[in-house]
């Protein structure tokens, strides 16, 4: 039995006005455990904390109930006072009396009832609270970036800059992602690779910034603080150290294919960088085409090689590290609309194309040296459709969700048409323009008086006659059917998740959503975490967003991740669930419904009943992960797992003290 | 206990709730100043995923008029997939209590977020109302 | 009757004499006509032992828990609700699949030792081909749909609140707390069962009318949705509370809330209560 | 196979060319279609933008009729009354008391169970391309065809659940294993403007011109069709597009079950090729030696 | 001799219960026990015996030992609960009346009288039927009774088909026939005793149990058993109980309740040690201690031979079986 003080608050008058705190501390004398009762003014003050630690000397008190306010408002003001009297926090209870009793009620002779009745309860579970403390977890000071587009390099860089180490792994050969492929950046104009091949070389550059470029994460174990990565990067067949990047092999090799960066528009070798600005600026060869690795003949590569890098027999190297934070930052594809827009030729028409595959023609370093060309013919286009919404806001038959960027780079390849092509025509078919952000819709007007004519309507069909492509439509405002003959159409095509991210979801540990962008852990107050603990979001991979947003976001996930990193330990919250293993029979029901995965079954070496030396099953809870939720102490039947702080006994004991 | 003579019964009424959702809805009701009838008390628990249907059958054991679990409506759990395990256990225990003879309106479960003050306190006002009408609860009742 | 009885004692020779399983668990004569308790045989000169009749009532699976360690495998005759046992225990993690060597055997139903017709629980038996085994005895049967079953928790269900609570009340005022109900459910299997953990007091030891209603309520669901529906709770009640009416009222409410599952029939789909679907019904909003 | 066979109004009267060459094609390949006793018109545009239940209630008698006689699947070969009876079918499965409601009207009781299946589906999904390939004794070597689907037979699509909506492919693989040469043209399932040609002519036209100037666009020899209203428009007022855009087409307009019987030996006399107004013996004479004309 | 018609036999127990809580033989919803006379159900005093035994009169399933109060930290008041009201058994059997002289022989000799069980012990008068046919599983004579009667019971009545055959055994015995004065009438019909089909035999059991504590024969006979208390609680001679506390805050009871030596939890010790493991141990426990042990400490056997447990065991654990087979292995030992 606990010898158990009970402190009454007034609040001012807000409790003392319809509960009679006196006769309350005076009723709390009688119950069990309880060796010492008052009530006082304002018990949250400086003076009524004094007053409680005085208590606790005098008395000799080991657990104390406060019946004043709401705990989400003050339970940690008290935890602390009891630390500060040198007593555990959690042999501590709170009653409501303040927002669940005289707020609520107005007869001050039931309310004083209500009020004895709660305190009751407090002291009922106190009676049987336990000491707890909370463990640490070692923190590795080290985070894992895992996509190097525009996202992952500006939170590399922020987490860097703040003095931690930081692994940044990309897929691709080169790091940069998605922007130095585009020409312009809306609503300034400026030059993408201006702005984004600096952030590259800087990435590249910084101490604390290890670069894992064409590698992929294979497995991640443990948890927040201590994440196990397994991290392989791909055979470069080229030693990086003893290449200069002169790009000599690059000019000689004779076989091309089509390069993935150019979108098929334009030719690599099979030793290439996939752009000239690439980062780390050095080759890697294609083992699926290249002749030597295929069927052992040309090897012109290293032949040319001043400095012999070339290395037939490279293989690929695994690298594992333990991290305490990681980076979600994989971005986004463009949704593969050959596929379902029969309306639009199924990609059976060169001259059908995606924005990307514009910005490759525009971009200077692009295949088309920034000229504008028709696949087709190479001829330069007179007439140019944009189509908006290709597979966004279509929940029919792709994607529901808008694509929140497609209205202002459409808008800036009309603004580029009309500039690159003094006396071209450019019809952009849309539903709606969301041109939501800084100084965005003021660039849309801008279009629109440069000549870009917008027809508000669907495309409902686009057919080959002769070298021209008709494209039939309608303008909802006019209310008529609209047909253009166009030399060049450019879909403004929805953005997807990244291909793999979902099963880079699963390795990882946490949930993608129905449309498979990662899930933040609250939409608005936490949106760049995810619900498992040490994992954090940036840029699209948490859903569709244009440079600023994600440059914003990448910001924040640092912040987060520095916020964590600077701690060498985490304290873990000591109201996690506990399994006792000699009631356990290793059945697993829990380890299903824990949210956190926070519980597994191991083997506990133990003696059976005549003392036989045996191993069986146990769940056992990781203190780090579980945060304390409870689902899996009511799937248990034999109350093996229960919640620390909200243990069984103690929840009974506050039921059964109503009816005593 | 003045309550416990039967000549002037005053139900009294166990309310679980969920300290992210329901808990604070209850606040709020306080903080608006709303009133509801002084035959509730509310036990906080993390989630309504902590609510094991024994405390139910306890709570009726020992003399509860009326229980009420009150949890976050499904998807906004805090701990994500608490309340869909909470609604299948409470489907369920629900059909049993009613089976065993404890009348359908002693027992409910809600959905209340923590801005649904008037939801809480309308809640809340009609089960005690459904249990002034039914009179005291006789069924698990220890023998005294 | 004894063409079956004949090859079970050919099989468990065998696979005594081979070593392949060192106990076989089958039934046997008691000293009356109508009782033929569980036998465990461990040496094949003794299989005369084992015998198949309409009084085979006993469940046989649950027994492999009685030493979960031992080394050596256990030959099982399993009827139709053995083998679902059989699936029940491995699915809770208390016995491996490899430690067993199932004898399936078609069950055609037993009779009910006091009253000579056939068994409640084998009227309303709807898997009486074992569900997995190693080896068969018998012709296979499928699956018999018994909606019928439920008929009885039906009625009762419509009656009025106060008729049922008197009619349970009255049922578990009979309880003399012997636990067999508990003893012989194979989704039973918890190591240390709540009704004996005094210290965190979900149960008080006496017994009267209240707390054995707890125990009864509780324990019903407990095994809501992991009940096998072999009847043996029913079966073995000395005081005959009709324990399988509360059981098959949480089945028919959990296969029309959450669609059709029957427990054990195999040992991969978790039991209903265990999971959750983002379209269930809605019904606390 | 067994196919209760609903004619509708249009293959009785002005498509009887059409109905001509099913059944030449369902005899050649042993199909038994069974016309369903005591047939009313499907209803068509007319009905259902008159009456809502009328629209539902007069397909809904052909097909309990069908269903009484115990047939599994009906064989419609006009588009319209295809997508009326395919309507019906999925308006009375999606509602019980529509159900009801109908099965007063007609005085019959109507399930919605058989399989409603154009005859293109039918000949070109149901029936097996190579069972086909074994009965062309005359293959149609060398003709250029641009097989036109029209509208009804693929939209909408969840009620057709026939076949891709932008770019459908059942006619033009038969086309091939008569051993015509199907053309990739882009008109395959544009409107032909239906009954909309008549009282709005200039919009009518417009789109039978444009399909016809894209078929000749891909030197098209022919235009196969499954739907006697866009045989009417195509073949019947080339005339007058040609006076109305100063076109000269003569591009001469088959049902693809002719076409079939073709190659299967028939004669043209055999079939009412001679009620077409663009006259084909020429193009018949030059592709299979005159034997048909 | 007396004979009380079987029409007057109403009539007798109504004059009984002005005076004491006459308990008859009822059955109602499948179980038949010993109720209080009038109360819910059919009487059944033709059945052969009652499935849930006499026992719970003189031992009940639960009963409160003690009342206490506590004020800050101390207990202030403890009040005893002993009170016990006159009771008789009307028609128990003389295998129930031979229990409970065992049950005597516990709680009351040996140097220590059990006091709760002492007041009802001294209140109970006992009016014995003699049995006229056995159950298949009844085998009491095994066991040294006569299924027509037994010495130790106030009052032995035997049925004679239109009546019963009235002998006061004792002085309160008399007292009743004395009251009953005016429904009997006399008469000599013979009485015919029942005999028991079920036939074991005890001599020398309990000193060849003595040799066989370490025999394989316990593993045998125990594997089927599924170590639920069905045996221990139907039993008429069972005796053991635990005792808990209903704590009700600042008040709450003492109180004692059956408890069955076949649980797996009934001999565990603090710290997890348990003398008896597995339930091989705890039912060579029970058969010890009904057929050994008791008699080398007080002299007869625990068992009665009534057969509740060979009835009701849901794996025909046969307690006549075991005798049989512990005199052929105690042969070649």
């Amino acid at each position: 039995m606990r010898r158990i003080g009970v402190f009454i608050c007034h609040c001012g008058s807000n409790i003392a006005a319809t509960v009679d705190c006196a006769k309350v501390a005076e009723a709390a004398r009688g119950f069990p455990g309880v060796v010492y009762s008052a009530d006082y003014k304002y018990m949250c003050s400086e003076p009524g904390q004094e007053f409680i630690k005085a208590a606790i000397a005098q008395e000799d008190l080991n657990a104390i109930v406060v019946a004043s306010c709401t705990p989400r408002m003050h339970e940690l003001t008290f935890r602390k006072t009891l630390a500060n009297g040198g007593l555990n926090p959690y042999l501590f209870e709170m009653a409501n009396l303040r927002e669940q009793c005289s707020w609520v009620h107005t007869d001050k002779e039931k309310a004083t009832v209500k009020a004895i009745d709660l305190v009751k309860m407090a002291a009922a579970k106190a009676n049987k609270n336990e000491e707890l403390t909370s463990s640490t977890m070692p923190v590795h000071k080290k985070a894992l970036v895992i996509g190097a587009g525009i996202a992952g390099m500006q939170a590399a860089l922020d987490i860097a800059d703040a003095g931690h180490q930081v692994v940044l792994v990309e897929r691709e050969p080169t790091i940069g992602g998605k922007m130095p492929m585009l020409d312009k950046t809306f609503p300034t104009m400026d030059c993408s690779a201006c702005i984004s091949t600096p952030k590259m070389v800087e990435v590249a550059q910084h101490p604390n910034i290890e670069l894992l470029a064409y590698a992929e994460v294979t497995e991640v174990k443990g948890f927040i603080g201590s994440f196990t990565v397994q991290i392989r990067q791909k055979a470069k067949y080229v030693d990086h150290d003893k290449c200069t990047g002169c790009g000599l092999c690059e000019t000689k090799c004779p076989s091309k294919v089509p390069n993935e960066y150019d979108l098929g528009l334009g030719q690599r070798a099979c030793i290439y960088k996939p752009f000239a600005q690439a980062v780390p600026n050095k080759p890697v060869i294609d083992p699926l085409h290249c002749r030597k690795l295929v069927d052992n003949k040309c090897g012109l590569c290293a032949k040319v090689c001043p400095t012999g890098a070339v290395n037939y027999q490279d293989a690929e190297r695994l690298f594992t590290d333990t991290f305490g934070a990681i980076v979600m930052a994989t971005g986004y594809d463009l949704y593969p609309w050959e596929e379902i827009y029969g309306e639009y030729g199924y990609g059976r028409f060169p001259d059908v194309i995606t924005g990307l595959q514009f910005e490759r023609m525009v971009n200077a370093s692009g295949p088309t040296g920034g000229k504008l060309k028709r696949p087709s013919d190479g001829q330069e286009p007179k007439s140019v459709v944009f189509i908006k919404c290709v597979g966004s806001r279509e929940p029919a038959k792709a994607k529901g969700y808008c694509s929140r960027a497609c209205c202002m780079y459409t808008a800036k390849h009309a603004h580029q048409v009309l500039d690159k092509i003094p006396d071209a025509a450019v019809y952009v078919f849309y539903m709606d323009v969301r041109a939501a952000g800084k100084a965005y819709d003021e660039f849309y007007e801008a279009t629109l008086k440069d000549g870009a004519v917008y027809l508000r309507g669907r495309v409902s069909k686009i057919y080959q006659e002769g070298s021209k492509l008709i494209v039939k439509g309608e303008d909802s405002l006019l209310g008529r059917p609209v047909q253009v003959t166009a030399d060049l159409v450019v879909l403004a095509t929805a953005m997807i998740p990244s291909q793999g991210s979902r099963e880079l979801a699963q390795t990882v540990g946490f949930l993608p959503d129905l449309d498979g962008w990662y899930q933040e852990a609250h939409p608005k107050l936490r949106p760049v975490e995810t619900p498992t603990a040490g994992v954090f979001l940036a840029g699209a991979c948490q859903g569709p967003k244009d440079i600023p947003d994600t440059v914003a976001q990448a910001g924040a996930a640092a912040a987060k991740v520095c916020g964590l990193l600077s701690k060498s330990q985490l304290e873990t919250n000591p109201m996690t669930a506990r399994s006792n293993p000699a009631i356990c029979s290793g059945c697993g029901l829990c380890v299903a419904v824990c949210p956190y995965k926070a519980i597994q079954l191991i083997s506990l070496a133990d003696r059976d009943r005549y003392g036989k030396r045996i191993n069986r099953t146990v769940a056992d809870v990781n203190h780090g992960l579980c945060q304390g939720c409870g689902a899996c102490t009511v799937t248990c039947r034999s109350g093996a797992i229960d919640l620390q702080g909200f243990k069984n006994n103690q929840i009974l004991e506050e039921v059964d003290a109503l009816w005593r | 206990m003045a309550l416990m003579t039967e000549a002037n019964w005053e139900p009294k009424v166990l309310a679980f709730c969920c300290n992210w959702c329901s808990y604070s809805g209850a606040d709020l009701v306080g903080l608006n100043r709303m009133k509801y009838p002084e035959n509730v008390r509310i036990v906080r628990v993390p989630c309504s995923a902590r609510v094991n249907p024994q405390f139910i059958i306890r709570a009726f054991q020992r003399g509860a008029d009326g229980v009420l679990v009150a949890g976050c409506h499904p998807g906004d759990c805090h701990y994500s997939t608490g309340n869909y395990y909470t609604r299948r256990r409470f489907l369920v225990m629900k059909r049993l209590l009613e089976f065993i003879g404890i009348e359908s309106q002693r027992f409910q479960a809600r959905w209340i977020s923590g801005a649904e003050a008037v939801k809480f306190r309308d809640t809340v006002t009609k089960l005690c109302e459904d249990i002034k009408a039914l009179g005291p609860q006789r069924k698990l009742r220890d023998q005294k | 009757m004894n063409a079956i009885q004949i090859k079970m004692r050919e099989v468990a020779g065998q696979l005594l004499s081979l070593g392949e399983v060192d106990r076989v668990i089958g039934w046997e004569k008691g000293r009356f006509a109508h009782q033929s308790p569980p036998a465990f045989i461990t040496d094949e000169t003794k299989v005369e032992r084992l015998i198949w009749d309409e009084y085979c009532l006993t469940g046989t699976a649950k027994y492999l828990l009685d030493d979960p360690y031992r080394a050596g495998k256990t030959g099982l005759f399993a009827r139709g609700c053995d083998a679902r046992a059989i699936n029940r225990l491995i699915q809770d993690g208390q016995v491996k699949r490899e430690n067993i060597v199932i004898i399936g055997i078609c069950c055609t139903g037993m009779s009910d030792s006091v009253s000579r017709q056939m068994a409640a629980k084998c009227c309303d038996c709807t898997h009486p081909t074992p569900v997995v085994y190693d080896l068969m005895i018998g012709e296979p049967v499928k699956p018999v749909a018994k909606p019928e079953r439920f008929k009885a928790v039906a009625e009762l269900e419509q009656k009025a609140a106060q008729e049922k609570s008197e009619y349970w009340t009255r049922q578990f005022a009979k309880c003399i707390r012997c636990y067999a109900c508990r003893n012989i459910c194979p989704a039973c299997n918890c190591r240390e069962c709540f009704a004996d953990q005094y210290r965190v007091g979900w149960l008080g030891k006496q017994h009267h009318t209240a707390e054995n209603q707890v125990f009864g309520l509780t324990r019903a669901y407990h095994i809501a949705d992991r009940c096998i529906e072999c009847g043996e709770c029913a079966r073995v009640c000395p005081v005959g509370i009709p324990l399988m009416e509360l059981n098959r009222k949480l089945i028919k409410d959990i296969q029309q809330l959450f669609g059709d599952y029957h427990a054990g029939v195999d040992s991969e789909t978790a039991p209903p209560l265990g999971r959750y679907s983002l379209d269930d019904m809605e019904e606390f909003m | 196979m067994k196919y209760a066979y609903y004619p509708g109004c249009s293959l009785d009267a002005t498509g009887i060319e059409y109905d001509i060459a099913n059944k030449l094609v369902a005899r050649t390949l042993g199909i038994e279609l069974v016309e369903i006793p005591d047939w009313n018109c499907c209803g068509a545009t007319s009905a259902h933008t008159t009456n809502h239940l009328l629209a539902l209630a007069l397909p809904a008698r052909n097909l309990a009729i069908a269903e009484a006689h115990g047939f599994e699947q009906v064989a419609v070969p006009c588009a319209a009354c295809f997508a009326r009876c395919k309507k019906t079918a999925a308006a009375v499965q999606a509602s019980p008391d529509l159900q009801v409601q109908i099965s007063e009207v007609i005085g019959m009781t109507y399930a919605a169970k058989s399989e409603i299946l154009s005859y293109l589906d039918v000949i070109g999904k149901k029936t097996g391309l190579d069972h086909i390939k074994k009965h062309v004794v005359q293959p149609l070597t060398g003709l250029k065809i641009a097989a036109y689907y029209g509208c009804l037979l693929v939209r909408p699509v969840d009620i057709t659940q026939s076949d891709d909506p932008e770019n459908p492919m059942v006619m033009d693989r038969l086309l091939q294993v008569i051993g015509a040469e199907p053309i990739a043209w882009d008109y395959k399932t544009e409107c032909c403007g239906a009954s909309q040609v008549v009282p709005v002519p200039q919009l009518g036209k417009k789109l039978i011109h444009d399909i016809l100037k894209n078929a000749a666009s891909y030197g098209a020899d022919a235009i196969a069709t499954a739907c006697p209203l866009c045989m009417l428009n195509l073949d019947m007022r080339q005339k007058q597009i040609n006076a109305m855009f100063g076109t000269q087409f003569h591009i001469p307009v088959f049902h693809f079950t002719e076409l079939m019987a073709l190659s299967f030996g028939y004669s043209a006399q055999d079939f009412g090729l001679a009620k077409h107004f663009e006259s084909a013996e020429s193009l018949l004479e030059r592709m299979i030696g005159g034997k048909g004309a | 001799m007396h004979i009380l018609a079987k029409a007057n036999l109403i009539e007798a127990i109504e004059r009984l219960v002005k005076e004491f809580k006459v308990l008859v033989p009822m059955q109602y919803d499948g179980v038949s026990r010993f109720s209080v006379w009038g109360s819910h159900g059919m009487q059944a005093f033709n059945a052969s015996n009652t499935l849930l035994p006499p026992k719970d009169s003189l031992f009940p399933r639960t009963e409160t030992l003690y009342a206490y109060q506590v004020a800050n930290q101390e207990i202030t008041g403890v009040t005893v609960r002993d009170q016990a009201e006159h009771q008789i058994i009307f028609g128990i059997r003389p295998c129930d009346m031979q229990s409970i002289h065992c049950l005597d022989d516990v709680f009351l000799t040996k140097g220590y009288a059990d006091s709760y069980y002492h007041s009802k012990r001294e209140k109970l008068l006992t009016v014995c039927i003699g049995c006229t046919k056995s159950e298949p599983t009844c085998f009491c004579e095994s066991m040294g009774i006569n299924p027509a009667g037994h010495s130790g019971a106030d009052i032995q009545m035997n049925d004679l088909g239109s009546g019963y055959r009235v002998v006061a055994q004792s002085q309160s015995g008399q007292e009743i026939v004395e009251k009953w004065k005016d429904l009997l009438s006399q008469g000599q019909e013979e009485v015919v005793a029942a005999s028991c089909t079920l036939k074991v035999d005890m001599n020398g059991v309990p000193e060849m149990l003595a040799t066989l504590f370490e025999h394989s024969l316990w593993q045998e006979v125990s594997r089927k058993c599924i170590g639920c208390g069905t045996c221990t609680y139907l039993c008429p001679t069972c005796h053991c109980f635990d005792m808990d506390i209903q704590n009700q805050g600042n008040q709450g009871t003492r109180f004692r309740c059956w408890d069955s030596c076949m649980f797996s939890d009934y001999s565990r010790m603090a710290g997890g040690h348990d003398p008896r493991p597995s339930k091989s141990e705890r039912l060579r426990n029970r058969f010890l201690h009904k057929l050994q042990f008791f008699s080398e400490r007080y002299g007869k056997s625990l068992c009665v031979g009534c057969g509740r447990c060979l009835i009701k065991c849901p794996v025909h654990v046969d307690i006549t079986l075991l005798i049989d087979q512990v005199r052929k292995e105690a042969a070649h030992v």
